[in-house]
């Protein structure tokens, strides 16, 4: 029985490499064969949005004859491994939001690009781009950084290390017999600013609260460690300036301000302001709060104010900065995001200041055009007017309801209890809402926010650059922006700028169309090759 | 306004004993096997005060007749017949006038002592249920009734406020009987309640229900298939085989002089106290079994066992026929004396095949 | 069953033969019989769904112009409509079939499994080893049960297999302490003691004596519990923590609920609820009459 | 009868402690770090460090497991990450909502599920009214708990639009303890409530009539019928011995009720303890969560301490050793 044994396994043995030679033969001008890809993107706790659009993406991407591992990941697992853990495995599909200080294309230029920077998820390390990332940001002139800014592109051009699909277009619901002047806030997402549509709005009817519908986004009323939602917060604490459209900084509680040198700004703010409490507002209250902020370090506040020295008071309404060293994006970054505080109420707080309750201690007063009023953990957040505000809105207050859910924000704008949404319920069902009842309107807002592929450059096959090439070729953007964001959204421009960030976009970039046989024929000249099933091979080197 | 303690004694007292009359009373199960006879053409009157005895083997349709006076029978059971308490007839009442007539008028004492009372009410609850659901008195009122039935039963009124698992079986049975007089009602019907018990046990409890019904004059069913509590206690008995009264009148005349086989083998079956000196007789029982009620057999249905049985039991089945004091259901009444003679003897009952 | 009838089945039939009676037994009960030919149906529908659904779950469904037909009522070629994606909802919900099965069998066979286990061993050993796995039991008795459910896969990552996963975790323990007690009796059985006292290993005994006479117990659990898995993946996937790449029946409600389409596309939300309770309460018919068959005082007495 | 509650009430906190322990050691092993909603915004290294001392995740997995232990015999369940004041005080309001639709749902659905339990287990066999009820009953139990919620929104809100299907009041309603006690309430409660009773019911009834056809074949049933009281009365003796089961099924069963009531929360966005372990988990805000789960888990070895107890008042029989 022993011996059947033997030569059976023997015989086997003989067979099966006989095979292989056979089987080696036929492809040897094929390399090894491209292993499956892993394609990580937002689980279904972001929305069903990112599933579509990776599942379209990917098919396209299938055609070049590779094969794709779909992994959805929660949003704070994908942040934490991914965009700042350096855990990339091959690709991934995600977005960033429309958040105003990303008008100023550092966030795109440097935080995700340049080597070493914390959100550079893709790994790309190329020093002369790195070079000029650093570069950009000492040149305070805008038409100096404005070249710098156009060959970085330039240079991201030609290494397309990742790129960008579409653009998102979000969307404003609201309650046209009740409200009017509802102006639009592009590209700037809505529940992110401050001027429009909130204070440009004007009520109609008797109803003089503007009830907003929402989710609870809102950690604390201490502006050092709020971080979720800045938005909201600067409602209640003014800010020295607002950002437009254009992606200039338009003045606010700062009249006005100069680069006095490289490294110092000097500030005229307005003489008419007051505090909720009605305490005037001077550049005392400046001074103290930017050097507390800078001697306690918050760390929520730590990317924005790392290049602050501190303030320094002239005269009752002016003060000058003093920065580390040259910031280009100190107007468009810094101005708009740092805040005044009642120097009378902090002053002779012993305790950390960053955690500090104010709500429980009375203090959540600032000289925004709105006054805190009553937060209801998970349910609303009420302000009132501070109708003695430069820029006061035409109504007694804002209130924001904590619904988080699609279905019960479309019941409260059905039923009149919600005069204007802004996110939550899809773009795609806010449009319908809009075209079906006539008591709503919907307002289109084409943003900066961004949905990209990234690749893993410190990884095969994606270190080639042939391959790179043939991937943004293959990348399905009309197809994504149609399927995936049901129409909401836009095929991106070129480059790692937004288009819609206005004069930093470079727009002579010259554009990849998409082109899935120009692809193929790409990685054919590279050497690439495709076995019987279709699969891509590697080139024999 | 509710009735005082003395109101409800005095009213209770003055209730007369009721007359029971039972005509053609029979009772079919439908089963899946199709339908049971259990009872047939049962006849029998009990006057007010007196004891009426209902004896047979186990099996024989005694507890559905008890059941069916009161009504207590399943749904698939088909009751036929009357039976007149006072004149009422129990199974033409309507539900409301049912439950009026019940405890007040005919109370029951069940067989199986061990869970006639629920486990999870105190016994003194249970009375006062059963007081409370006929006669408008306070809680208390009922609660001093429930106390003078335990004293009558020979139990501490302080049990009243305890649950049935911690009494015994002899206690549990006393408490069962103390809710059966709790409204004095005309009639006990009173189902085997000592079968559960052991000897000593059933004594004090058989004495017991005497020396109440004595007390209180009420008319009393008493079902059982031990002869010797029957001659002890009723005045008539009624002797009943396979659903069918074989043999009918005062317990005397029966026992003494029966005309039925089967009441003659049924006294050979049990241990009878002979005056001093008398031989002691062997015990000879009944061999075989009852007859499946299913398909009941055309003659008398104690043929197949009875020793003196003839081609005429086979055939006809025989009525109840008066003889002397007494009623018996057998073709040859006329030979009942040689019969008793020939029963005496054990080899009689050693059935080789068909004796004739 | 009586223990004659089983010992007089053939050798081989031995484990057959519980579940061929049982079988038999359920058939006889009008709700079991509604439960197992609607289960056997789903089963069907599982298995040629991709051959009786229409289109690609995720296709996304064009007009000529390419405007994607988002939210169309039922129509001739969308039996069932279309979603706020453009995808076909009759074809999302026969494949739905294949995941609620793939999740409801996998899990339940595995939480039978380990209930069986550790009952078996918990029960007929007793002493210490009872003690401890009792101990465990009732610690795993007093997690609740979503809860758990969404930190562990908040933790594990959305993916179908940590869910079977997840579930198999908390559903195992109510199981281990049903079995257990039937195990207890078994032990007491005089054949077992006799088998005992004849010198058979444990082993032995608990695969002749003790498991054909629970197997009926198990059958139930693992019925119980593939409704349980079914039930948990529905919530987890509505919650928004299911897996977003397969199209399970919890899935489409979240979608449908994310999409603010609740109150108005009845056709995508109506038709994945009814699937739902149907599977689910059929499981649960089966496993309702079974309980009543395993316990004589609730048979119907005719 | 005090020695078995001690030994009960000992084990029950063994029970806790040992749920608490698995809960902690599993947030620690998620994979995300609380730190991540600002590494988006660009945090740098070391404010993140700053951050992480404060949050007392430093140190070794020992360490921190000692400390958290520490401060919750004291009482104290940690800073929220997300809301940065202590993580009771976020949930604290959180419970009332939660057990104004736990509590009467629990009782209601017990009360009405076992009343037609017993009607059901009254009825003739093999009728129409017991193969009625158990079908029903069946169908019910099958529904999640999510699915009772979705169609009780189409049907009643939007549909007939009698109640609102969101939130606890209208926004501009009373506030404090005046908001529970006032109509506006009653009309958003209604809702969740029922969604709660309803996913309650199936389990009391189909045990009660289980419960109520073992005991109407009982001897003492027959006696108490002679005793001429109402069939209703009659039904209550069956029915009062068939609440045993019940009860030593009810409270235990609360593990999976919370479940219940945590869908019903997201359903309806009734601002209560559930949805708030949700939104925790999804911000991997591991204070709050493990608070809220240590509160679930407390509610549970109540229960089960509750339905040892209440079992000896219904059942004299039962002695405690």
């Amino acid at each position: 029985m022993k011996f059947a044994i033997k030569t059976v396994a023997a015989g086997a043995i003989g067979t099966t490499s006989l095979l292989c030679a056979t089987m080696a033969m036929s492809q040897e001008k094929l390399g090894e064969i491209v292993p499956e890809l892993s394609l990580s993107y937002y689980a279904a706790d972001m929305g069903p949005v990112y599933e579509q659009s990776a599942r379209v993406l990917s098919q396209e991407w299938a055609k070049l004859g590779l094969k794709f591992q779909m992994r959805p990941i929660q949003f704070s697992t994908f942040v934490s491994d991914i965009i700042v853990g350096g855990k990339l495995e091959d690709m991934a599909v995600f977005s960033v939001g429309a958040d105003p200080d990303r008008i100023d294309p550092t966030f795109y230029l440097n935080n995700i690009s340049a080597c070493g920077q914390r959100a550079n998820g893709s790994s790309w390390c190329d020093d002369e781009y790195t070079k000029m990332a650093e570069k950009q940001l000492t040149l305070v002139d805008s038409d100096e950084r404005l070249k710098t800014v156009h060959a970085m592109q330039e240079r991201f051009q030609s290494q397309i290390p990742w790129w960008p699909v579409t653009n998102t277009v979000y969307g404003i619901l609201y309650n046209s017999d009740k409200w009017e002047n509802v102006t639009n806030p592009s590209p700037v997402a809505a529940h992110e600013n401050l001027v429009d549509p909130w204070l440009a709005a004007r009520p109609l009817t008797d109803d003089r609260i503007l009830d907003w519908a929402y989710l609870e986004d809102v950690s604390t009323y201490n502006p050092m460690s709020e971080e979720g939602a800045t938005g909201w917060m600067r409602f209640v604490y003014d800010t020295f300036a607002k950002i437009g459209a254009d992606g200039e900084s338009r003045p606010w509680a700062a009249e006005s301000w100069e680069f006095t040198d490289d490294t110092t700004v000097r500030v005229k703010l307005r003489e008419d302001m007051t505090f909720h409490d009605g305490e005037a507002v001077n550049a005392d209250d400046a001074v103290f709060t930017i050097n507390k902020i800078v001697e306690i370090q918050p760390p929520t506040m730590s990317s924005r104010i790392g290049n602050i020295a501190g303030a320094t008071k002239i005269d009752d309404y002016t003060f000058e900065f003093n920065l580390k060293k040259p910031d280009a994006t100190f107007e468009t970054i810094a101005l708009t995001y740092l805040f005044i505080l009642p120097e009378h109420l902090w002053a002779d707080y012993e305790g950390d200041m960053a955690n500090r309750d104010v709500i429980a201690d009375g203090v959540a007063i600032g000289s925004g055009p709105f006054m805190f009023k009553e937060w209801r953990v998970n349910e609303l957040h009420d302000l009132r007017t501070h109708t003695s505000h430069f820029a006061a809105p035409a109504y007694d207050g804002i209130r924001r309801l904590a619904l988080g859910q699609a279905d019960a924000i479309r019941a409260t704008m059905m039923d009149g209890t919600a005069d204007i949404a802004t996110t939550v319920l899809p773009v795609a069902a806010m449009s319908d809402l809009g075209a079906q009842e006539d008591f709503l309107d919907f307002i289109e807002i084409p943003s900066h926010g961004t949905m990209m592929t990234w690749l893993n450059n410190k990884k095969a096959p994606f270190t080639d650059l042939e391959f790179r090439r043939a991937l943004k070729t293959a990348t399905a953007r009309q197809r994504a922006a149609v399927e995936g964001w049901l129409g909401f959204a836009v095929p991106a421009g070129e480059g790692n700028v937004p288009r819609q960030t206005g004069k930093w976009y470079n727009s002579d970039l010259e554009p990849v169309a998409f082109d899935v046989d120009a692809a193929r024929k790409i990685l054919e000249d590279a050497g690439y090759g495709w076995d019987d099933d279709g699969r891509l091979h590697y080139p024999v080197n | 306004m509710s009735m005082t303690f003395e109101a409800l004694c005095t009213s209770l007292e003055s209730k007369p004993p009721v007359r029971l009359q039972v005509q053609d009373l029979s009772v079919t199960y439908s089963t899946s096997k199709g339908p049971v006879r259990a009872v047939s053409q049962i006849n029998f009157d009990v006057e007010p005060g007196t004891n009426f005895g209902l004896v047979g083997e186990s099996g024989c349709g005694k507890s559905t007749v008890v059941k069916s006076l009161m009504r207590l029978l399943p749904d698939s059971a088909k009751v036929g017949g009357k039976v007149l308490l006072d004149g009422k007839d129990v199974l033409a009442m309507d539900r409301k006038a049912l439950a009026a007539v019940r405890w007040t008028q005919i109370a029951l004492v069940t067989q199986s002592a061990m869970n006639s009372l629920d486990p999870v009410f105190t016994v003194g609850d249970q009375i006062v249920e059963s007081i409370r659901a006929h006669v408008d008195v306070s809680h208390a009122v009922a609660w001093a009734r429930a106390e003078q039935m335990f004293a009558m039963v020979g139990l501490p009124a302080e049990r009243l406020r305890e649950y049935p698992h911690q009494f015994s079986g002899g206690m549990r049975q006393r408490a069962v009987i103390a809710m059966a007089f709790s409204l004095n009602a005309g009639l006990l019907l009173a189902d085997e309640p000592t079968t559960a018990l052991d000897p000593i046990m059933q004594d004090q409890i058989m004495s017991r229900i005497r020396d109440i019904q004595q007390r209180l004059h009420r008319s009393m069913v008493l079902v059982t298939h031990d002869i010797a509590v029957v001659s002890e206690t009723c005045e008539t008995v009624a002797i009943m085989y396979a659903g069918r009264i074989v043999e009918m009148g005062p317990t005397r005349d029966v026992l003494n002089k029966a005309y039925h086989p089967y009441t003659m083998g049924l006294q050979n079956a049990f241990p009878r106290i002979r005056a001093k000196g008398e031989s002691k007789p062997p015990l000879i029982s009944i061999s075989g079994g009852l007859p499946d009620l299913l398909h009941p057999p055309k003659g008398c249905r104690f043929e197949p066992r009875c020793p003196f049985s003839t081609e005429r039991c086979r055939a006809e089945d025989p009525e109840l026929r008066p003889v002397g004091t007494v009623m018996a259901a057998c073709h040859h009444i006329d030979r009942a004396e040689e019969f008793r003679r020939a029963a005496l003897k054990a080899e009689t009952w050693r059935v080789e095949e068909d004796v004739q | 069953m009586s223990q004659s009838e089983m010992y007089r089945a053939p050798r081989g039939l031995r484990f057959l033969a519980p579940m061929l009676s049982t079988f038999r037994l359920l058939l006889r009960d009008r709700f079991a019989f509604w439960g197992l030919t609607i289960f056997a149906l789903f089963i069907l529908v599982a298995m040629i769904a991709p051959w009786i659904a229409p289109y690609d779950p995720f296709a996304p469904m064009m007009t000529e112009s390419g405007r994607l037909i988002r939210l169309a009522p039922p129509s001739a070629e969308h039996w069932l409509g279309t979603t706020a994606f453009g995808n076909d909802v009759f074809s999302q919900l026969v494949m739905g079939s294949r995941v609620a099965l793939r999740v409801g069998l996998v899990a339940a066979i595995a939480v039978g499994f380990i209930s069986t286990l550790v009952g078996v061993i918990s029960g007929y050993f007793g002493g210490i080893i009872d003690d401890i796995l009792m101990r465990m039991t009732d610690v795993a008795l007093s997690i609740p049960t979503l809860p758990f459910a969404i930190v562990a896969v908040g933790l594990l990552g959305p993916s179908i297999d940590n869910i079977i996963l997840v579930i198999t975790l908390l559903f195992w323990r109510n199981g281990a302490r049903i079995i257990r007690s039937v195990v207890l009796t078994e032990r007491e059985r005089v054949f077992v003691k006799w088998a005992r006292a004849a010198g058979a290993s444990h082993l032995h005994i608990i695969l002749r004596h003790i498991l054909p006479n629970i197997l009926r117990v198990v059958f139930l659990w693992v019925t119980m519990s593939v409704a349980f898995a079914v039930l948990t993946e529905a919530s987890l996937s509505f919650l928004g923590l299911g897996d977003p790449s397969i199209t399970s029946w919890g899935q489409m409600l979240n979608t449908a609920f994310a999409s603010g389409a609740l109150r108005t596309a009845w056709w995508w939300v109506a038709p994945p609820s009814l699937m739902l309770i149907t599977l689910i309460s059929s499981l649960y018919l089966i496993g309702r009459a079974y309980e009543e068959q395993t316990n004589p005082r609730l048979r119907e007495r005719t | 009868m005090r020695a078995y509650i001690l030994r009960r009430l000992l084990q029950s906190m063994l029970v806790v402690f040992v749920v608490t322990t698995i809960m902690f050691f599993m947030f620690r092993v998620m994979p995300a770090d609380p730190t991540t909603m600002f590494l988006e915004g660009g945090m740098t290294e070391e404010a993140r460090q700053v951050l992480l001392e404060e949050w007392g995740l430093n140190g070794t997995l020992w360490e921190q497991y000692v400390r958290y232990m520490g401060n919750l015999l004291t009482g104290d369940f940690g800073n929220s990450f997300f809301y940065r004041k202590p993580a009771w005080d976020v949930l604290w309001p959180f419970i009332i909502n939660t057990l104004w639709i736990a509590v009467p749902g629990l009782l209601l659905g017990a009360v009405i599920g076992s009343g037609l339990g017993m009607i059901v287990g009254w009825a003739p066999r093999g009728g129409k009214v017991e193969r009625s009820g158990i079908l029903l009953a069946t169908i019910i139990r099958g529904a999640p708990s999510f699915v009772v919620g979705i169609m009780l929104l189409a049907i009643f809100s939007s549909w007939l639009n009698w109640v609102p299907g969101y939130g606890m009041g209208d926004p501009q309603g009373a506030t404090g303890l005046m908001r529970y006690l006032n109509w506006d309430f009653a009309h958003h409660l209604i809702l969740p409530l029922c969604a709660v009773i309803i996913f309650f019911i199936p389990e009391n009834l189909l045990l009660m009539r289980s419960g109520v056809v073992e005991a109407r074949t009982e001897d003492y049933i027959e006696l108490v019928r002679a005793k001429g009281v109402s069939e209703g009365r009659v039904a209550w003796h069956a029915g009062r011995n068939s609440m045993l089961p019940l009860i030593t099924w009810l409270f235990p069963a609360l593990a999976e009720t919370i479940a219940g009531i945590v869908v019903v929360e997201i359903v309806f966005s009734w601002p209560g303890v559930g949805r708030e372990l949700v939104l925790a988990v999804v911000r991997q805000d591991y204070p709050v969560a493990q608070a809220a789960f240590f509160l679930m888990s407390i509610m549970i070895v109540l229960a089960n301490l509750a339905a040892d107890l209440t079992y000896s008042k219904l059942d004299p029989r039962v002695v405690y050793k």
